[in-house]
């Protein structure tokens, strides 16, 4: 066990500093000289007043210093939780951009993978095999899967918010309202994050049901279903193990599609102007703002790296062959 | 009588048309009876397990009945089938290493198995059962990739035969082991009938050396039709059909070592079971066919228990 | 199964014909392939046809659609019909590039990673690793912002590029199970190097595997470039599919009433890839006898 | 497994509620430092903001606030300046006059003296007195380097306090076409708060708790939003006899145009200060919008969009070419195709409709250009430039090849949409432009080190004065870089003289300033240094169904610009929201 999680931890680690040096990388490989654009937007037109500011802000951002010393810099001010301050929003510290932001996209992404998927699998499962289902459902996930997040997003923006009316289109929850912890306040934010959670819902769920139900189709052929057929055990039963065996590669999926289930949720958010990540990076890329950027990335790249790790061990934890090969090799 | 096939035809439907896999056999088994099935690949003798017990989606029975234990088998009414499989019927399948559920622990799949059919565990008959083939009891609290191949076969042995069925198919239960496992194997099957754990068994397979062992009656399959049946040490010594003459020529010395592939080594291949040409369907390679063999055969019994279908007994 | 061929033993060309024979009669696999095949058509002659720039202005501005203007036009008069079938045309590109590319890529480093197994086996799988987790966001941009030139084949590139892994760690798994089989341990005892034992015998063997992942990393690349497309990191030159949505939907088509400028070019890419998917499961079902309804 | 899923469900429900709340509740600033000061009236800090006492305003802000410092008048958060800070003067376009705010009156008592007297009983909303030594300390901010005012100093010599109530300012030279700007441009920040704050603090603080003399307070800021409170207490109650109706102002960021007409169509909104292309549409339909005109161009104009040549680059270094390529571009095409008329066709002078009185009709009738594909194609064989390989354009007079391109910063679709047009409509001339979108940060640079041939800018809003303008257009001397004026770096110093000369004239001697600007039409439309394109709008596209009363050009609606701009408010942004009224009454 610990000699499977050195390993994986290994892998992580290492991504990290990959993910880390890219980052420090980007603004270095990007066109344009963020201090001369922050200059630019300031409204000063006496020549003397624009060097003055550029020298400063060069200094500030420690551009003048030899790369070596801006790479150990980057990661000691890393290790601090010092991201920087973003130039977009200037003088607001990245890391307190970032964490007014990350709330809204967990609440957006989390319950939209983990429903989709556990939604996506029961669908897979049951429509697997039976004719009329398979017939019906199935054709369902296959438009859904491939269809393109934003596409799905601004249909149902419009569809439910502008011409019916039932759901906002922007916002992280009603701008009439303040944060609090009432019943109304709750029920507007779930009136909020309805639709943005229900277009990337739909989307992954048709991914994972297909998955799951040609997964479940290999069980259902698989030796031990046959056994069991044979010995008259109920479909019920039969189609429980297969499940149980199909959700398998269905946790290895869920970890290899987390990084396009981000990006699904970043597209979204730009087209509910919803109050997280998405809408940032946006920005942030508009405005060359590389702290941001750079800030928001190692989040991602940490989040991912972070969930990884969590559906690992509840890989452990599910399938029996894992533990129980690293059971041998302790023996 | 335990079981009795008679007349019995199932086709496997494909692309090209009806393969007749099972063209009207018929035989009887008594109680306590061992049958040997052999055959060449491809004769037939898998399809008759496999209706015997449940039958594929592509299979089909073209006519002829199964009567076991006095009542008829609904063979191709997988529903209703249920009802009989594992109580009455029940299989050792050729893929015994891959048959059980990798993740659940044995003691739990077999819980949830016997609950299922309606059965409750009992946890002290199962130990014992275990014991009898050398499985110790922690084999329970194991998954099924814990254990060793031979392990695993005889956790099948023992989980098919729990509810006692009258009818065991044993399909190809030795193919995949080595020799002194295939006899343990072989042992085992005899001691499940001793202690009454089934009452009949057919034991399919393609190497009649080791059939001889254990089975009390050898049929001999060709085509999908019964070539020669009759007690075991009576094919081996007095073999009547050229087909099983044939066959058992092609071993060197009975009962020491089997050869798998011998058994095809004679001349020629089976006319195709999609449209077969009427008539013996030996003819085109017996050496000894004549004219008549343009007709079927008639199976003919010879002695008591010694049926044979050829022109030239 | 097992019976049919005990009866009939498998040759190679039969089973190549018995796979065509199910191939025609799959549902899934016609109708998806059709799908695509229409597509592909209207995207590889339509431009030829419609010669009309894509991005020229018309005299009637948002107007729906009509015998002149089968899909509309948009708010600055461009024809909607022509963009569509040029973008069609990119994202087919932007997909066979993609696909391509990462297929190749995904290949090479799973098959020696899987055929090597070792050193080379924990080098490569952990690279493989490293660029999964990466988000492929973070690397396009950069590439998007440094090479200003964005093209469509540039953006496929890109894709290609960031897409592999998946792919490699499928395929490595597939010859990982291969390596040790008769045939490749024959080829090895006769002398066969590392390069010809996987072209000649594991590649092969798998042929039917590795269409399908290319299928997938096609569909992928075509679902990456629109998103690609939709945050403003798209081709600025010439049109896909993805662009005609952003363009449509940061000039309010919906909300104007203009959904034939918004609704095809989705409708479109959905379709594609949608057909895509259920073309493979068909594939899959033909490959795979087992997978066949009953 | 079964029963797990079911478990999982609720589970995964109550976490987002979890997350979501704490999103929430982890950003509002803790409002107990704005109301302790204020006498918060009863139900001063709503959970819910009544709909009809609220203003839903948006077009300004993009992304989350970023602080609340009236010194960075270009990115802090809407209403710092104008709402929560205010300045000593505002500037009426429409009567082309400055009205005292802060500042009771002001006057030049001399040559260079300039004397503020300041309005009695304005408190901050601390509840400290406001006095002239608040003036003065922040006029005298701009003492710091990097104050973006800091400029000012170089013809300001000294500014004293001589009384609570009257500040002077004295000068070394009086600019008093700049010195107006600077009146009604300036927020008055308080001293007592301010006064040990080190430079880094005051030009890069985000002030989170701002206390200013203005109509509100903030009272919350989240990610999307920054919302303000009206301040009971305000002093221009009774000083100016005006009231901002809105009790609560919400200004959203939206993150683009289309999200903002979204929110409008759902009444979600009452002013969206955004471009939304299409809108002319929804404004003949019924939606319940309303813009400033009813017909085209349908809003005021903010700014001049140019094309500007590169005039140190061959052949934009030659005044010929540039108003050849001044005939060749269709306007009107721009204004119908890309904005569906929601921009206007600029006069060949450039300056603003507001600016009218100062345009000398005489020259722009004898020099000035239009859209004639035939003459520009006559200025180019006139001047030299001629097709000799027949390829359809025109090459330099020394046979190589003209190929320009035109950038404009991607993402920027209007822009981009005209960028084509303008190359379409000069190939017609047999002008080869080719356009260009390179990303914002990259256009930037190219601009400022002068390496590019051609671009569109609009980076001068309108002021109290046409120097401003012409300021833009002829400022010397040319740096290696240009970041804010003549990115055509065009040298002409007695251009830049007459700017100069204009500044010195007083802002109530129109008759002076017009014979100074007439000299300048004239070398522009010589020259062409710029080319004007067309006017970009006030975009401003209001909702009717909670607040009336709009700003219009028909009838006895008010004619302030529908504005939350940052720096347009004290341009009459502020005034419209005192005329609001609510529908419902």
């Amino acid at each position: 066990m610990r000699r499977y999680f050195s390993r994986k931890l290994l892998i992580y680690g290492l991504t990290f500093f990959v993910a880390v040096t890219v980052n420090w990388m980007i603004p270095r490989f990007m066109p344009g000289d963020p201090v001369a654009s922050m200059v630019a937007r300031a409204n000063v037109n006496k020549p003397e007043a624009v060097e003055a500011m550029r020298a400063y802000y060069t200094g500030l951002f420690g551009l003048d210093q030899p790369l070596w010393q801006q790479y150990a810099n980057f990661w000691g001010a890393l290790l601090r939780g010092d991201f920087g301050v973003s130039i977009w929003l200037f003088p607001t510290p990245v890391s307190e951009v970032i964490t007014r932001a990350v709330p809204y996209t967990l609440a957006l992404i989390v319950p939209s993978v983990l429903l989709s998927w556990v939604v996506g699998n029961r669908f897979g499962a049951y429509a697997a095999r039976r004719r009329l289902l398979d017939n019906t459902v199935l054709p369902v996930g296959y438009v859904l899967t491939a269809m393109p997040y934003m596409w799905l997003a601004v249909l149902l923006a419009w569809a439910f918010g502008v011409i019916l009316g039932w759901f906002p289109v922007a916002g992280g929850y009603s701008f009439s309202m303040r944060p609090n912890w009432s019943v109304t306040f709750l029920l507007d934010l779930l009136h909020h994050w309805a639709l943005p959670f229900l277009s990337l819902f739909l989307v992954a769920l048709g991914g994972w049901a297909i998955g799951m139900r040609n997964m479940i189709i290999y069980e259902l052929e698989s030796d031990y279903s046959n056994y069991l057929a044979a010995l008259g055990a109920p479909s019920r039963l039969i189609r429980r193990y297969a499940f149980r065996n199909a959700v398998l590669p269905q946790i290895t999926g869920l970890a290899l599609q987390l990084g396009v289930l981000v990006a699904g949720a970043l597209v979204t958010e730009i087209v509910f102007a919803y109050p997280g990540l998405g809408s940032l990076i946006l920005k942030a890329i508009q405005n060359k703002d590389f702290f941001l950027l750079q800030g928001t990335f190692l989040f991602i790249v940490l989040g991912v790296l972070i969930a990884n790790f969590i559906i690992d061990i509840v890989y452990v934890v599910v399938d029996p062959r894992t533990r129980a090969g690293m059971a041998g090799a302790q023996a | 009588m335990s079981l009795l096939v008679s007349e019995l035809k199932v086709h496997y439907r494909t692309l090209r048309g009806d393969v007749r896999a099972l063209d009207g056999v018929t035989f009887g088994l008594r109680d306590g009876e061992i049958l040997g099935l052999v055959g060449e690949s491809g004769c037939g003798k898998s399809t008759l397990g496999k209706s015997l017990i449940r039958m594929d989606g592509r299979m089909r029975r073209a006519g002829g009945t199964v009567v076991l234990d006095g009542r008829e088998l609904p063979i191709d009414d997988d529903r209703a089938m249920n009802a009989f499989r594992f109580r009455e019927v029940s299989l050792i399948p050729q893929y015994a290493m891959s048959a059980l559920n990798p993740t659940r622990k044995l003691r739990r799949m077999v819980g949830e198995l016997l609950r299922s059919r309606g059965a409750p565990l009992d946890a002290e008959e199962l130990e014992r059962r275990m014991s009898q083939v050398g499985l110790p009891r922690e084999v329970l609290d194991r998954y099924p990739i814990e254990l060793s191949g031979g392990m695993k076969q005889r956790m099948v042995m023992v989980i098919s035969t729990l509810l006692d069925p009258s009818l065991l198919i044993a399909d190809e239960v030795t193919s995949a082991l080595d020799v002194s496992t295939q006899k343990a194997v072989a042992r085992a099957l005899l001691g499940f009938r001793e202690r009454g754990y089934v009452k009949s068994m057919i034991f399919v397979t393609h190497d009649i050396a080791l059939t001889h062992h254990i089975a009390d009656t050898i049929m001999v399959m060709y085509a999908g039709r019964l070539a020669e049946k009759a007690p075991a040490d009576v094919i081996v010594k007095k073999p009547r059909h050229p087909y099983t003459r044939l066959l058992l020529d092609a071993l060197p010395e009975v009962g020491v070592r089997y050869a798998d592939r011998r058994l095809e080594g004679i001349a020629g291949s089976p006319p195709s079971l999609l449209d077969p040409p009427p008539g013996c369907r030996f003819r085109a390679r017996c050496p000894i066919a004549g004219d008549e063999c343009a007709e079927d055969p008639p199976v003919a019994e010879l002695t008591p228990g010694h049926h044979v279908a050829c022109w030239k007994v | 199964m097992s019976a049919l061929q005990e009866v009939a033993p498998p040759e190679r060309a039969g089973v190549r014909r018995e796979a065509l024979y199910f191939a025609v009669r799959n549902g899934k696999l016609m109708a998806g392939f059709g799908i695509v095949l229409v597509l592909l058509l209207l995207g590889l002659l339509g431009p030829v046809l419609f010669t009309d720039a894509p991005n020229e202005y018309g005299p009637q501005p948002m107007s729906p659609p009509s015998a002149e203007h089968w899909f509309g036009t948009t708010t600055f008069g461009q024809d909607v019909f022509t963009q569509f079938v040029h973008g069609l045309r990119s994202t087919f590109a932007v997909g066979v590039v993609g696909g391509g590319i990462a297929a190749v890529i995904g290949m090479l480093v799973g098959f020696v990673a899987g055929y090597r197994g070792g050193v080379v086996d924990e080098i490569l799988n952990m690279l493989t690793n490293v660029i999964l987790v990466i988000p492929t966001l973070a690397v396009l941009l950069i590439v998007n912002a440094y090479l200003g030139i964005r093209s469509v084949a540039v953006q496929g590139l890109f894709i290609g590029l960031t897409q592999w892994p998946w792919a490699a760690r499928a395929i490595r798994a597939q010859t990982f199970s291969l390596r040790t089989r008769e045939f490749v341990d024959l080829a090895r005892m006769s002398g066969a190097g590392t390069g010809r034992i996987i072209a000649r015998e594991i590649a092969p063997n798998m042929s039917s595997y590795l269409f399908m992942t290319f299928i997938l990393l096609f569909g992928g690349s075509v679902l990456i470039a629109s998103s690609l497309d939709f945050i403003g990191l798209g081709p600025t030159e010439g049109v896909s599919l993805g662009l005609m949505l952003q363009n449509a939907n940061q000039w309010s088509a919906l909300q104007l009433g203009l959904w034939w400028w918004f609704v095809p070019p989705g409708a479109a890419i959905t379709a594609v890839v949608g057909a895509l998917y259920v073309a493979n499961v068909g594939l899959d079902e033909v490959f795979n006898p087992k997978l066949r309804e009953t | 497994m079964r029963n797990r899923a079911r478990i999982m469900i609720p589970l995964v429900a109550a976490g987002l509620l979890a997350a979501a709340c704490s999103g929430g509740g982890a950003t509002p600033t803790p409002p107990a430092s704005q109301s302790q000061s204020q006498g918060a009236p009863a139900g001063a800090n709503p959970d819910q903001l009544p709909r009809n006492e609220t203003l839903y305003t948006t077009g300004t802000q993009w992304g989350p606030p970023p602080n609340f410092n009236p010194i960075r008048e270009w990115d802090s958060a809407v209403g710092t300046k104008g709402l929560v800070y205010e300045t000593l003067f505002h500037y009426d376009p429409n009567a082309a006059k400055l009205n005292g705010w802060l500042a009771e009156s002001g006057s030049w008592t001399g040559d260079t003296t300039y004397e503020v007297k300041l309005r009695q009983g304005v408190k901050w909303s601390d509840g400290r007195p406001f006095t002239a030594k608040d003036v003065v300390f922040s006029f005298e901010l701009g003492k710091m380097e990097t104050i973006p005012y800091h400029h000012l100093w170089d013809w300001l010599k000294a500014v004293e306090a001589a009384d609570d109530q009257t500040v002077t300012f004295t000068f070394a030279k009086a600019n008093y076409q700049q010195w107006d700007f600077n009146l009604y441009t300036r927020s008055i920040v308080p001293e007592h708060i301010w006064k040990d704050r080190p430079e880094k603090e005051v030009l890069d603080g985000i002030n989170e708790n701002p206390v200013g003399t203005g109509a509100y307070t903030f009272l919350s800021k989240d990610q999307d939003r920054v919302v303000l409170q009206r301040r009971d207490d305000w002093w221009g109650k009774t000083a100016l006899n005006m009231e901002p109706k809105p009790r609560y102002i919400v200004d959203i960021a939206t993150p683009s145009n289309e999200v903002a007409m979204g929110m409008l169509l759902q009444k979600g909104l009452d002013l969206s200060n955004n471009f939304l292309p299409g809108v002319a549409n929804l404004v003949k339909g019924n939606f319940g919008l309303t813009t400033f005109y009813n017909e085209p161009p349908f809003m005021l104009s903010a700014n001049t969009a140019w094309l500007v040549p590169n005039t140190t680059k061959k052949p934009m270094d030659d005044p010929a070419f540039r108003k050849a390529l001044a005939s060749s571009v269709d306007v009107k095409k721009i204004v119908e195709g890309v904005y569906g008329n929601l921009v206007k066709a600029a006069s060949p002078t450039g300056l603003l409709p507001q600016w009218d009185a100062y345009v000398d009709q005489g020259v722009v009738s004898s020099s000035g250009f239009a859209f004639d594909p035939a003459k520009a194609k006559k200025l180019l064989a006139d001047a030299g430039y001629k097709d000799g390989d027949g390829d359809g354009y025109v090459e330099n007079k020394d046979g190589s090849k003209i190929g320009l391109t035109l950038i404009v910063p991607s993402g920027w679709t209007d822009w981009m949409e005209s960028a084509r047009s303008i190359s379409a409509s000069a190939k017609a001339a047999g002008i080869q432009i080719t356009p260009e979108f390179p990303d914002f940060n990259a256009l930037v640079e190219q601009r400022a080190k002068g390496d590019f041939d051609l671009l569109i800018n609009n980076e001068r809003q309108l002021s109290n004065s046409p120097y401003t303008y012409y300021e833009y257009m002829f400022q010397l001397p040319v740096q290696k870089q240009q970041n804010t004026v003549n990115f055509a770096r065009y040298q002409n110093e007695q251009a830049w003289a007459l700017v100069q000369d204009l500044d010195q004239i007083k802002t109530d001697d129109a008759e002076g300033m017009k014979k100074v600007i007439s000299q300048l039409q004239q070398i522009h439309l010589d020259d062409m240094p710029v080319i004007p394109l067309w006017y970009n709008g006030l975009w401003a596209q209001s909702s009717t169904s909670v607040w009336k009363n709009w700003p219009a050009a028909a009838g006895g609606a008010p004619k302030t610009g529908a504005v939350m701009w940052r720096n347009w408010l004290e341009l009459g942004g502020f005034e419209t929201l005192t005329q609001l009224q609510p529908a419902a009454s």
